[in-house]
């Protein structure tokens, strides 16, 4: 490989194949992506960032499917009750998918505001499949913030809303400036047509990432004692 | 090693559950999850999980069971939690005691049981589908469904690819923790993340050209090496679910799904020690994974 | 061989956690600035054996010592100080986006400041000839680079000991030369380098020793030239020694009252009319 | 095999064969002309970033198909040209093997596997069964139908790719530098089945394989590839001995020819030809040297 780049002018055929094989590496890396995150002891997911890269590359639709077949492969081999947050995996596809296409990859701050759309969209669907299903938990660190905001007074689903949109922001943040780092290592003929900003210090993601997220808790904060008092 | 629990749930075995169409099984999964969301009585929930896990044990395939069941564990933990303190249930509620901020309720126990129990049955059903169906006479099933070729091929390779994924993770993170890497933390992440995804691009592509090379995607029709038979006796259980299911519904809808809420009275003490027994066993659920992992 | 020993094994055994036996009773005790080849079958208990030296894997039972520390006592970050690991495939170990950062990365873990980690990076950079590469991202090198790259990588932490886990693979025969020729500017600089590999001709080339071994265990150890001579052992670990030795052998062609190992050597001994009995 | 060849018809033609990858600002292969017959096992020899690869590639049609970049040339497969064929058709004419068999598995069990192509292309459910068997037995896989493929041996994973890739009946098989990642049982293992299927199914092999001693022993024919040129193209007795043009070109002969070459530049009497493997090499060189 050299590194002058021979402009590509038309969007190149993808084959069929290749997707094929992306979609269940994406969907298998996703997967990992929760292992690394638990090896690693982080208090974020890190579970969509294979659905992340395909909905960036090849389109929402192919990232929602990432997103379904993730969810199949775990309930296959792990545990059945997951199933229902496919839902969640798909809308962050279609969000990150049609963010990419609206052009919200172009800067950085836009790219930052797109990743806290996906955080809210996905605690949207999540929020519900958690309180009805699952009584409001998630067998995450994230109940014990939950606890703390319905020891405060509040009602169960806003505070598990609370707390869901606290980790997911940071989720979500951290896995689009991930995923931005791992476009950098594909193929040209996949990122060509992107409109992407260059990839970023993941340090400063992470303490720009940890000022968003210390702000809206406190102001959440703020708000429920208000509330309660 | 923690990619042992990635392996399939899948049991080989000859038992009864084995020899049934996938088909036949997956309805009566649906079947199990609307009849079970319906009923609100916990004592039904808990008849019902006993049979599942009669069938389960008949099955040979209790130990797989059990080590699927514990990734529930912490998520229980926590509804139980939850629901004591806010119940899933119209107020008003009927307080049963106090404990710092907290106030415990009676419906707050009732409904813990029902939801945890719910899930838990729920999960035990579709995990005894799962452990004695061969997962590529599931995918031979979604195809005779109607489900593209292409779908069930990527669910298959997916469930190939994730403990492969696992492994090479692992080799990652000790080429890494040889390069004196943290043990934790986020500038762990990048290091431990961008091998696992840049092998894995290297990977679809070959894997691409493999499929392409084997005539993947041919137009003409295709065939399958796996043959499923629906027999009698699978159209004959699927015609008897039918009719059973009817009639649980029916049952259902008269009785108001069982609802016993308010007849069901508990102890305090009882709210008490359920209470802090999830806590305890939500944290220590949390260490001992985190330990696993460790290891 | 008495002093200066870099790397001890007692009654090394491993078990992994799935109840495989991995290593069973390994004794050994490996001298500094030794070329130590460690041959045997996929499976027969080398890469386990070498992961015990730098800390990645600790004994079930028995100790190693690395440099006079228990690796039971010690976390790998500490060992990796003087023992490095160069991982086989080197994309298990690239990630940054220039070499330049790449080859920062272990150094600045095990704490070496600014400045010694700048100079370490143009060492490195030197040694492995890749200055001109220091800004490229290294997933847009050519795999043998990037192999060249993670061996870097390592050396710029400067460890006493390297551990090279099959550093001939996927390279052809040319960059292979070059790989020979870095094992050997290692030992110029008094370091210790042991090889885990199939390549009989770098083995034969290279290493000062070599242990064999086989279903767990170690059954040979001695200089390249006795452990190839040694039929039954060979023929046990299903490795064949480099063509040539195998020729020499057959027709009895002897280089200083020893089988010839290289072709240099072999040539050498026509010459000189040197024969077997 | 030089004899029966002007017979037949050639069954790969390459002709004027140059490709430029879209990413790249030199040709990686240029002028390519050569022509493959029916049954025969040529070797494709070259340094890394030769072009063996994108030679490779370019005999069942993923280049140009698959992969971006300029062709000129043109390739023919039994007088069909890649171009104009799909890969997923000319399939059943070049079986195509890679360098990580770890990479071409996809399915839960080996029978799965083999059967992967067959189903593709809709070969009955019977005939099916009767390949997978054939093609199982051939690589020394039988009895192994229910595994999984993850729980095998290097070896025998890249066995199990060759497989799937024979059981749709091709006539031509081509593989990509297939023992690299493999130990020196894995090789041997692989290069017995590819011996077995050229000499007892006359299927025609085209092998990139940077092992020079295996290469001398099964190949017909060995073409060298520097900088996307070809640079010979001959039998590997003919080849092998041309000892300054392969080591110009970075590459090995094998040890023995070596040995020979540098005698024979010292003034040692040896035969016009010297031998390319160990046994004949312990033949001819049985005197060499000695005092008697």
């Amino acid at each position: 490989m050299t590194t002058t780049e021979a402009k590509l002018v038309k969007r190149p055929r993808i084959p069929t194949t290749y997707i094929v094989a992306l979609i269940p590496v994406a969907a298998a890396l996703n997967i990992v992506g929760s292992t690394i995150n638990a090896a690693l002891r982080l208090p974020t997911f890190l579970d969509m960032i294979g659905t992340a890269v395909v909905a960036m590359t090849l389109g929402p639709w192919w990232g929602a499917l990432a997103g379904l077949i993730t969810n199949i492969g775990i309930a296959i081999i792990r545990n059945p009750v997951s199933l229902p947050f496919a839902l969640c995996n798909m809308v962050g596809a279609l969000v990150w998918g049609y963010g990419i296409r609206w052009k919200m990859g172009k800067s950085f701050g836009r790219l930052l505001i797109l990743s806290m759309f996906v955080g809210f969209f996905v605690s949207l669907t999540a929020v519900p499949i958690y309180v009805l299903v699952f009584g409001g938990a998630t067998g995450h660190f994230g109940d014990m913030l939950t606890a703390t905001f319905v020891a405060m007074g509040q009602r169960l689903w806003v505070s598990v809303f609370s707390s869901n949109i606290l980790v997911s922001f940071t989720d979500k943040i951290i896995s689009t400036f991930v995923a931005l780092a791992i476009l950098g290592a594909l193929p040209k003929e996949l990122t060509s047509h992107l409109e992407l900003v260059e990839q970023k210090n993941l340090k400063t993601v992470i303490w720009i990432t940890l000022g968003i997220v210390v702000g809206i808790a406190a102001l959440l904060f703020i708000m429920f004692t208000n509330i309660a008092g | 090693m923690n990619n042992m629990q990635l392996i399939a749930n899948y049991v080989p075995g000859k038992s009864f559950f084995h020899r049934l169409h996938p088909s036949t099984k997956i309805i009566w999964v649906l079947g199990a999850l609307l009849t079970v969301f319906f009923i609100k009585d916990p004592l039904i929930i808990f008849a019902f999980l006993v049979v599942v896990l009669v069938l389960i044990k008949a099955s040979n395939t209790f130990a797989t069971y059990r080590a699927s069941l514990m990734l529930l564990l912490p998520i229980i933990f926590g509804l139980i939690f939850f629901q004591i303190v806010a119940p899933a249930f119209p107020k008003p509620w009927t307080p049963l005691a106090r404990l710092g901020p907290f106030v415990l309720y009676n419906e707050g126990v009732y409904s813990a049981l029902v939801l945890s129990l719910r899930i838990i049955s729920v999960a035990s059903f579709a995990l005894l589908f799962i452990m004695t169906t061969y997962p590529g006479d599931l995918f031979t099933t979604m195809r005779m469904w109607g489900v593209p070729y292409e779908i069930s091929f990527m669910v298959t390779t997916t469930i190939q690819l994730i403990p492969i994924l696992q492994k090479e993770m692992n080799i990652i993170l000790s080429a890494q923790r040889s390069r004196a890497m943290q043990a934790s933390g986020f500038s762990a992440l990048l290091p431990s993340i961008i091998p696992v995804f840049a092998g894995a691009i290297e990977r679809v592509r070959q894997m691409s050209m493999t499929l392409e090379s084997r005539a993947f995607g041919s137009s003409g029709k295709k065939t399958s090496i796996r043959q499923l038979k629906m027999g009698t006796l699978d159209y004959t259980l699927i015609i008897l679910t039918i009719i059973a299911l009817i009639g649980i519904f029916y049952l259902l809808w008269i009785n108001q799904g069982f609802d016993r809420s308010q007849q069901m009275i508990f102890p305090a003490p009882a709210a008490i020690i359920l209470f802090l027994g999830s806590i305890i066993g939500f944290f220590g659920i949390l260490v001992l994974f985190a330990r696993r992992i460790k290891n | 061989m008495s002093k200066n020993i870099i790397i001890k094994c007692e009654d090394l055994h491993h078990t992994y956690p799935s109840g495989v036996s991995a290593l069973q009773g390994v004794d050994l005790a490996i001298a500094e600035r030794e070329i130590v080849g460690v041959i045997g079958q996929n499976g027969s208990g080398k890469t386990t054996l070498v992961k015990h030296f730098n800390g990645l894997l600790k004994p079930t039972s028995g100790q190693v010592f690395v440099k006079g520390i228990n690796t039971r006592e010690a976390e790998i970050k500490e060992i990796s100080r003087h023992a490095g690991y160069v991982f086989q495939n080197p994309n298990h170990q690239l990630f940054a986006g220039s070499v330049r950062k790449e080859l920062e990365f272990g150094p600045a873990n095990i704490g070496m400041s600014a400045e010694e980690i700048e100079e370490r990076v143009r060492l490195a950079a030197d040694f492995f000839g890749l200055e001109e590469f220091l800004d490229e991202n290294p997933y847009r090198l050519s795999f043998p680079l990037r192999k060249t790259v993670g061996i870097a990588s390592i050396y710029a932490m400067d460890p006493e000991i390297f551990i090279l886990d099959e550093p001939t693979t996927g390279l052809d025969y040319t960059r292979a030369r070059m790989v020979a020729a870095l094992i050997k500017k290692l030992q110029d600089e008094g370091r210790t380098v042991l090889i885990v590999s199939h390549d009989m001709m770098l083995i034969a080339e290279c290493c000062t020793r070599v242990i064999v071994l086989w279903n767990s265990r170690l059954i040979g150890d001695g200089t390249p030239r006795e452990i190839f001579g040694n039929r039954e052992l060979l023929e046990k670990t299903n490795l064949a020694p480099p063509q040539i030795f195998r020729m020499a052998e057959e027709i009895g062609l002897q280089h200083n009252g020893k089988t010839p190992l290289s072709v240099d050597e072999a040539v050498e001994a026509v010459e000189r009319g040197e024969r077997a009995g | 095999m030089t004899a029966t060849n002007a017979a037949k018809e050639p069954i790969i033609r390459v002709e004027g064969l140059s490709f430029k990858y879209a990413t790249a600002t030199e040709k990686a292969l240029k002028e390519i002309n050569f022509t493959v017959f029916p049954g025969e096992y040529v070797a494709i020899l070259g340094l890394s970033g030769a072009g063996k690869t994108t030679l490779c590639l370019s005999l069942n049609g993923i280049i140009p198909q698959m992969v971006m970049g300029e062709k000129e040339g043109r390739c023919l497969i039994k007088g069909q040209d890649t171009d104009e064929v799909p890969v997923r058709e000319m399939a059943k004419t070049v079986g195509m093997v890679f360098d990580n068999p770890e990479y071409q598995l996809t399915q839960l069990t080996v029978e799965g596997e083999v059967a992967l192509g067959l189903e593709n292309l809709g070969i009955p459910y019977e005939e099916m069964l009767t390949r997978i068997k054939e093609a199982l037995k051939v690589v020394g896989l039988e009895g192994l139908e229910e595994r999984s493929p993850m729980q095998l041996s290097g070896g025998q994973q890249q066995r199990l790719a060759i497989a799937a890739a024979m059981a749709m009946y091709p006539e031509i098989l081509v593989l990509d530098e297939p023992t690299t990642n493999l130990d020196p049982i894995g090789k041997e293992e692989v290069f017995e089945v590819l011996q077995r299927l050229n000499r007892e199914k006359g299927m025609t092999i085209v092998i990139a394989e940077h092992e020079v001693e295996v290469i001398a022993e099964y190949a017909d024919r060995v073409i060298i590839l520097d900088r996307g040129e070809l640079i010979t193209n001959g039998p590997p007795a003919e080849v092998f001995n041309d000892v300054e043009t392969i080591s110009r070109l970075g590459l090995r002969t094998p040890q023995v020819t070596e040995f020979g070459y540098r005698l024979k530049k010292k003034g040692h009497n040896l035969p016009e030809q010297l031998p390319i493997t160990l046994q004949d090499a312990v033949k001819k060189y049985s005197g060499v040297g000695g005092k008697k």
